[in-house]
């Protein structure tokens, strides 16, 4: 293997629950997002066109699916040489194997994979966020200061700040204190959970850390904190751009939303930043004479023959005669029959609302919704099958057992 | 699935005919429904029949297409073993690289047809347009015990300028084929070759040798016409939907045949995908006030104005204000505010300026070329 | 994923412990193999070559070493849009995962990669055979035959049948009975260790034989033996070609001296059947005027200043001045300085010999040597350095621990 | 390491100096070394300085070129941002694609320089051979403020018939190049230029336009001479080897020089490895009674005769009894029983039958065209 100055490390991470049925059958980094891209294009292409060609996708999920998804990496240009992309699951060793314990053990578990290509530097990337950054400035950034760790972070809303690992540094943007998740926030800078370190001395901590039987062997937990003690130098590199958590459905549904802001609050056109994806192999989509579509994205395979009205239709997705759709994100595949309304929802892949069936009603008497995940928004699971005439109300989340319900309800269900 | 035949697709110099779109690259390289080339087609047929080996010949001005198929990677060609190759002329310090027809260019790449292990070959051109495989065509071939079998359909219609490389089959009941005619005049038989000839690579081996020895150079001519009464030659019946791009006008003709859900069914099969050269575009943005009717739209599109009956490649701007109607616009066209265009075909990045109108008819679309500012 | 008619699954197996030390560091299928081949080149070229586009690696070993050498699978032409290479470790799932258990559980633990692909057929092979094989020719047998499960045989001298799987057939070439490892064997036709198994029955057998604790989950022991109790069709496809187990160090030492046979046993110069490998990049060999080369593989790096007889050079191998080398295979980048004489020996990757040393000596009195793996050939671990006038008997495993031991031996060492 | 130029390799058309050796190739595709081809060295000193984005300017003869670089695989250069770009000339129905000189080429590929994101340019020819990166060169760019630097090394010997884009440098203290001559009837300086010339991409583009713009050609001449005082132009010193291909003696001689150890460790030194097409060959293999001294030879081979002072390429057969002695044998030659060759060069696929002798000079080796039968 060639020397490699830098080696990315995704945390591509588990099931993501907060996600819900989205992610009952799929990794979170496989979640489809705006049009055509997966949530896991995003940090795989900021890394392409940062010039990391060598990058690991930690999985603790079955890897089937990313191994499938990401094949040999061509799509993002990874199928180098020498580097590329590996999904890199926790495998079975000595005796017997075990999960990854938290973020930092992943990466402990993969030290081999790491040093067969020497790095300096060791980025370190979350599979659940959608923004465009150049990894390479801050890599300059890093080494300008002669940081021990780099960590990325955004201004957000005090108010907010309580959600993420947040930051207190001093005049040159070294790091004073960091506290994950803090309930009186002393500042508004958030980790962005984009880190650089260097190699050498991340494997310190990390060893050191895994002997503390008491740590939980996370990065924001554990290993910084212990740097900061220990007296390393850490930095924080301010990014001002568009970036999202879409660990949630509301996050997922509005960074969707966000895409059709006149202009887009993200950037896809950028000649020079281009967001890979593994295409489908479909024909230009298909507007009938009928139809309307306004303030939408629409893709490859679509065929609009009713009105949609500020949406994301994916790859596939067909809107019958007499449908409406609108503030909704359609996933690939998804099938709205005739006459269906759909209104602020999530509609995941393959699934298909019946005729007529509303989706997003306003709520009847004597049903209860559980919207603990959802919001106001609607979701219906993949593949699922909604009836025709079928009434489904704001905020609930349409699983074959949640369907059952309602169907319990008997007029409920049917108009 | 076919595992014994290999593909030569020949990507002839019929230029002229197309006027401008083939200025500067040969009809296998021109656009066609939205994110297509012409090849992509007869190379996606060929592929989805289980081919792996593909050769096409190329004459001098192949750069688009080169670009185009790369190494073969969307097509899955970018192989060791097989996978895909590009014939270009010999060109030599003495050899300007064309073709006098499709013999001699045979018989240039007979070391790619020695070389291919397998039993089969299947010739075919590239300015006609289908989607299907050749599995039942094969199995047809050694049913019949045939020599040669030629895929055809039946049209009806016939138009005089249209008329190119015009093959006309005449059958017997059991469809071997009694005579042929070539650009006839009155074409005898509703019967018309679709470009895609099935035999042993052994046979078109020495078919290639005895003609090109006799200097003789056109396929059809000198070889299938010739040879109607010694070879057992087999027609076999094509019944799905086939386009031929003869000349603008029927260029034009078969992108708004696309708005038809029938053949757009029929040419962007599910069972049978079209492959094409990604380009990792944008999927398609819609204005707040954008008007779209029956139009076919690809990735990277941003339409703000009004389109009714279009084929609009990848990357197409319609400014607000702008109308389009019956009108086909290629790869990276801008149509400014407040344009009205009716009956054009804009090339590749065409610009049209604030508040131009253009109009052509549906016999006479006004043709754009690449790259041109109005 | 497309429908594939066959998928193959290759058992690269473990650390294979009768190759010694040639694979304390590398699993056994990475070993290398004629001049510039490794072990795995052969199934994976012979996969390739059968139209199977799709392979998944099973490895026990830590995936690394297998995943870096066959890395996205261009190499093999397995860089595939739908299908390709895939190495499948091991992977951590529900309570904590397992290792496999046997060749059978290494297949059931994969299933759902399997599935993916939904193969009508599943040809599963073993790693550490050297042999061309057209297994579309198998298929065609297995297909025309009807049959649950074809397995390729190998006529055998009597003596040797021991240590196969030993079949009976029929004249129709069906299986009557299959004994693994039979003491006194029936017939002299033995199993290759190369299996075609219809998918869904194969999946039906796993099933039933994972649920019975007292199985080894092993294709030869458990799972032929009980599809013949029930009356299942298997078939045997007979092969004569050239075949050779390499799981020891004599038949991998003649395994490469078979090379050198005029013809060679195994003709590695078939344009329609080519044995792809990884490439190194290096310049073509050099061959010094007072060089001598006679009856030997020498490939691209090699130097040679010495003589050379009846060898096998791997690349970037050097034999300086005056040294001798003969019967012997010099694996990657080892070096043979002046004088020193090899003779009957397996020279690994990056050793050392240093000047006028002797390996393959003839035994001196008072030292004993274990030739329990080795039989009379010598054997010169990875990357060690035999001093100057150093003497390595024959049938000696050198290692650092050894070398030792003769060190201790004092004058033994130096002549 | 570079991560802010790209490489533009311009494999013009000398192709009459090396005669029969490209007759159908470049010089940019003629075998050299046993494995590479001229190219491979130019490629690979600009992958190895980190470069990503490579375009290769084509004349119209550029099929073997195009053949041997593919999709760029070999050089990690099948990229979808940046990688290897392969610039064929425009070919229209009015264009033959032959390029009048350097400027007119660059002139053309004006839309890939535009497109190219990197700040600096590095031209080189195709002809030059050596090992290296352009990191130092670059580093010296920067640091001494040079609006061009160009490469250059010294050379005391002169051949007036090996003269060919002889662009002698005369510097001062300070490296400044103060004058220049091409080809010079008595060369003033032993600086001689290694084609390989580094500036801000910004500035070639200006030159170019500005060359173009007055109907000049020739960089050497129009572009660099010309601005010698308006420009900082500074050289570069390269003090390792370098050979030029300029006619069939120096070939020759360049090929031989291989036999020398510390030639061999300068242009295929461990630290930057020279990439190439894999081929697959198996390993070369000598039989029982062969005889091999100070020779290079490559993987394929088959050496049941006796060898002396040659370079093999790969699959190269010398049969048994067979005597080569200063030879040079191109992919696949074969040489059957007993012949009996000194200083010939067998270009690819040659067959020499049993029994020949074949014997050139030193100075004046047999050639033996692509593919003849001897």
């Amino acid at each position: 293997m060639r020397k490699k100055q830098i080696v990315a490390m995704l945390l591509a991470g588990g099931q993501g629950s907060r996600l819900g049925i989205l992610t009952s059958n799929m990794a979170k980094p496989a979640v489809p997002f705006g049009g055509k891209y997966r949530i896991i294009d995003f940090p795989l292409s900021n890394c392409v066109n940062s010039d990391i060609d060598t990058v690991g996708v930690l999985t603790q999920y079955e890897p089937l699916e990313l191994n499938a998804y990401i094949g040999n990496g061509q799509h993002w240009d990874l199928d180098r040489n020498n580097g590329g992309v590996y999904v890199l699951p926790p495998y079975v060793k000595g005796k017997g194997g075990q999960w990854y314990s938290g973020t930092s053990n992943a990466i402990f578990q993969n030290q081999m994979f790491v040093d067969q290509f020497s790095p300096k530097y060791v980025l370190i990337l979350s599979g659940d966020h959608i923004y465009k950054m150049d990894y390479g400035r801050m890599l300059r950034h890093h080494i300008k200061n002669n940081a021990g760790c780099t960590i990325a972070v955004l201004e957000v809303p005090l108010e907010e700040a309580h959600r993420f690992g947040i930051m207190n540094c001093n005049d040159e943007q070294r790091i004073i204190s960091f506290e994950e998740k803090p309930k009186e926030p002393k500042s508004s800078l958030a980790s962005m959970g984009v880190y650089i370190f260097n190699w050498p001395l991340l494997k310190k901590y990390m060893q050191a850390d895994e002997e503390d039987p008491a740590s939980e062997n996370d990065f924001g937990k554990n290993i910084i904190p212990s740097m900061l003690i220990n007296g390393e130098k850490l930095y924080a590199y301010p990014f001002s751009g568009y970036w999202k958590d879409v660990g949630t459905i509301r996050s997922l549904w509005s960074a969707n939303m966000d895409l059709l802001e006149d202009p887009p609050l993200l950037d896809l056109y950028d000649p020079t930043w281009h967001i890979y994806s593994r295409n489908p192999v479909l024909p230009p989509h298909y507007i009938a004479s009928g139809a309307k579509v306004e303030q939408s994205l629409v893709t490859e395979g679509c065929e609009v023959y009713g009105s949609v009205y500020h949406s994301v239709l994916f790859a596939g997705a067909v809107v019958e005669e007499g449908a409406q759709v609108s503030d909704s994100v359609i996933m690939p595949g998804a099938h709205i029959q005739k006459g269906a309304k759909v209104n602020k929802a999530i509609i995941d892949e393959r699934a298909i609302i019946g005729r007529n069936a509303v989706v997003g009603d306003d709520l009847n008497e004597g049903v209860k919704v559980d919207n603990s995940l959802t919001d106001d928004i609607t979701l219906v699971g993949s593949d699922m099958s909604i009836p025709e005439f079928a009434s489904l109300p704001k905020g609930m989340v349409a699983t074959r057992e949640t369907l059952g319900y309602l169907y319990m309800k008997g007029a409920d269900v049917r108009d | 699935m076919i595992n014994n035949a290999f593909g030569i697709i020949y990507t002839g110099d019929n230029s002229l005919r197309l006027k401008d779109l083939t200025y500067s690259r040969s009809v296998a390289a021109v656009p066609f429904g939205g994110r297509y080339r012409c090849i992509d087609f007869m190379m996606s047929c060929m592929v989805n029949s289980g081919l792996t080996n593909i050769g096409v010949i190329t004459q001098k001005n192949y750069h688009s297409l080169m670009d185009h198929l790369g190494s073969g990677k969307e097509w899955d060609l970018h192989r060791k073993r097989d996978g895909l190759f590009m014939l270009p002329p010999f060109v030599t310090r003495d050899n300007v690289g064309l073709y006098r027809g499709t013999v001699e260019a045979l018989k240039s790449v007979s070391g790619y047809i020695r070389r291919s292990a397998q039993r089969y070959a299947i010739l075919a051109g590239s300015y006609t347009i289908f989607n299907t495989t050749f599995c039942d065509m094969l199995e047809q071939h050694v049913q019949t015990g045939a020599d040669i079998t030629i895929m055809y359909n039946e049209e009806q219609h016939f138009e005089p300028e249209d008329q190119y490389e015009d093959l006309r089959l005449m059958l017997d009941e059991r469809g071997r084929i009694t005579d042929m005619e070539y650009n006839p005049y009155r074409p005898g038989s509703p019967y018309k070759s679709c470009d895609v000839i099935l035999m042993e690579k052994t046979l078109l081996e020495y078919l290639v040798e005895e003609a090109s020895a006799h200097g003789q150079y056109q396929f059809s001519q000198d070889v299938l016409m010739r040879n109607v009464a010694k070879l057992k030659i087999y027609g076999y019946h094509y019944t799905g939907y086939v386009a031929r791009l003869n000349s603008p006008n029927s260029y034009f003709a078969a992108n708004m045949a696309l708005l038809d859900k029938d053949v757009r069914e029929e040419l962007f099969s599910r069972e049978h995908p079209v492959y094409t050269k990604v380009k990792d575009e944008v999927p398609a943005r819609y204005g707040p006030s954008s008007v779209a009717h029956n139009s076919i739209v690809a990735d990277g599109c941003i339409i703000d104005g009004e389109i009714e009956n279009c084929v609009l490649f990848r990357g197409v701007y319609v400014a607000q204000g702008a109308k389009l109607k019956n009108c086909i616009a290629m790869q990276g066209a801008q149509i400014q505010k407040n344009c009205d265009l009716s009956y054009v075909v804009l090339d590749k990045s065409v610009i049209v300026k604030r508040g131009r109108s253009l109009s052509g008819y549906k016999s006479f679309p006004v043709l754009l070329k690449k790259g041109s500012i109005v």
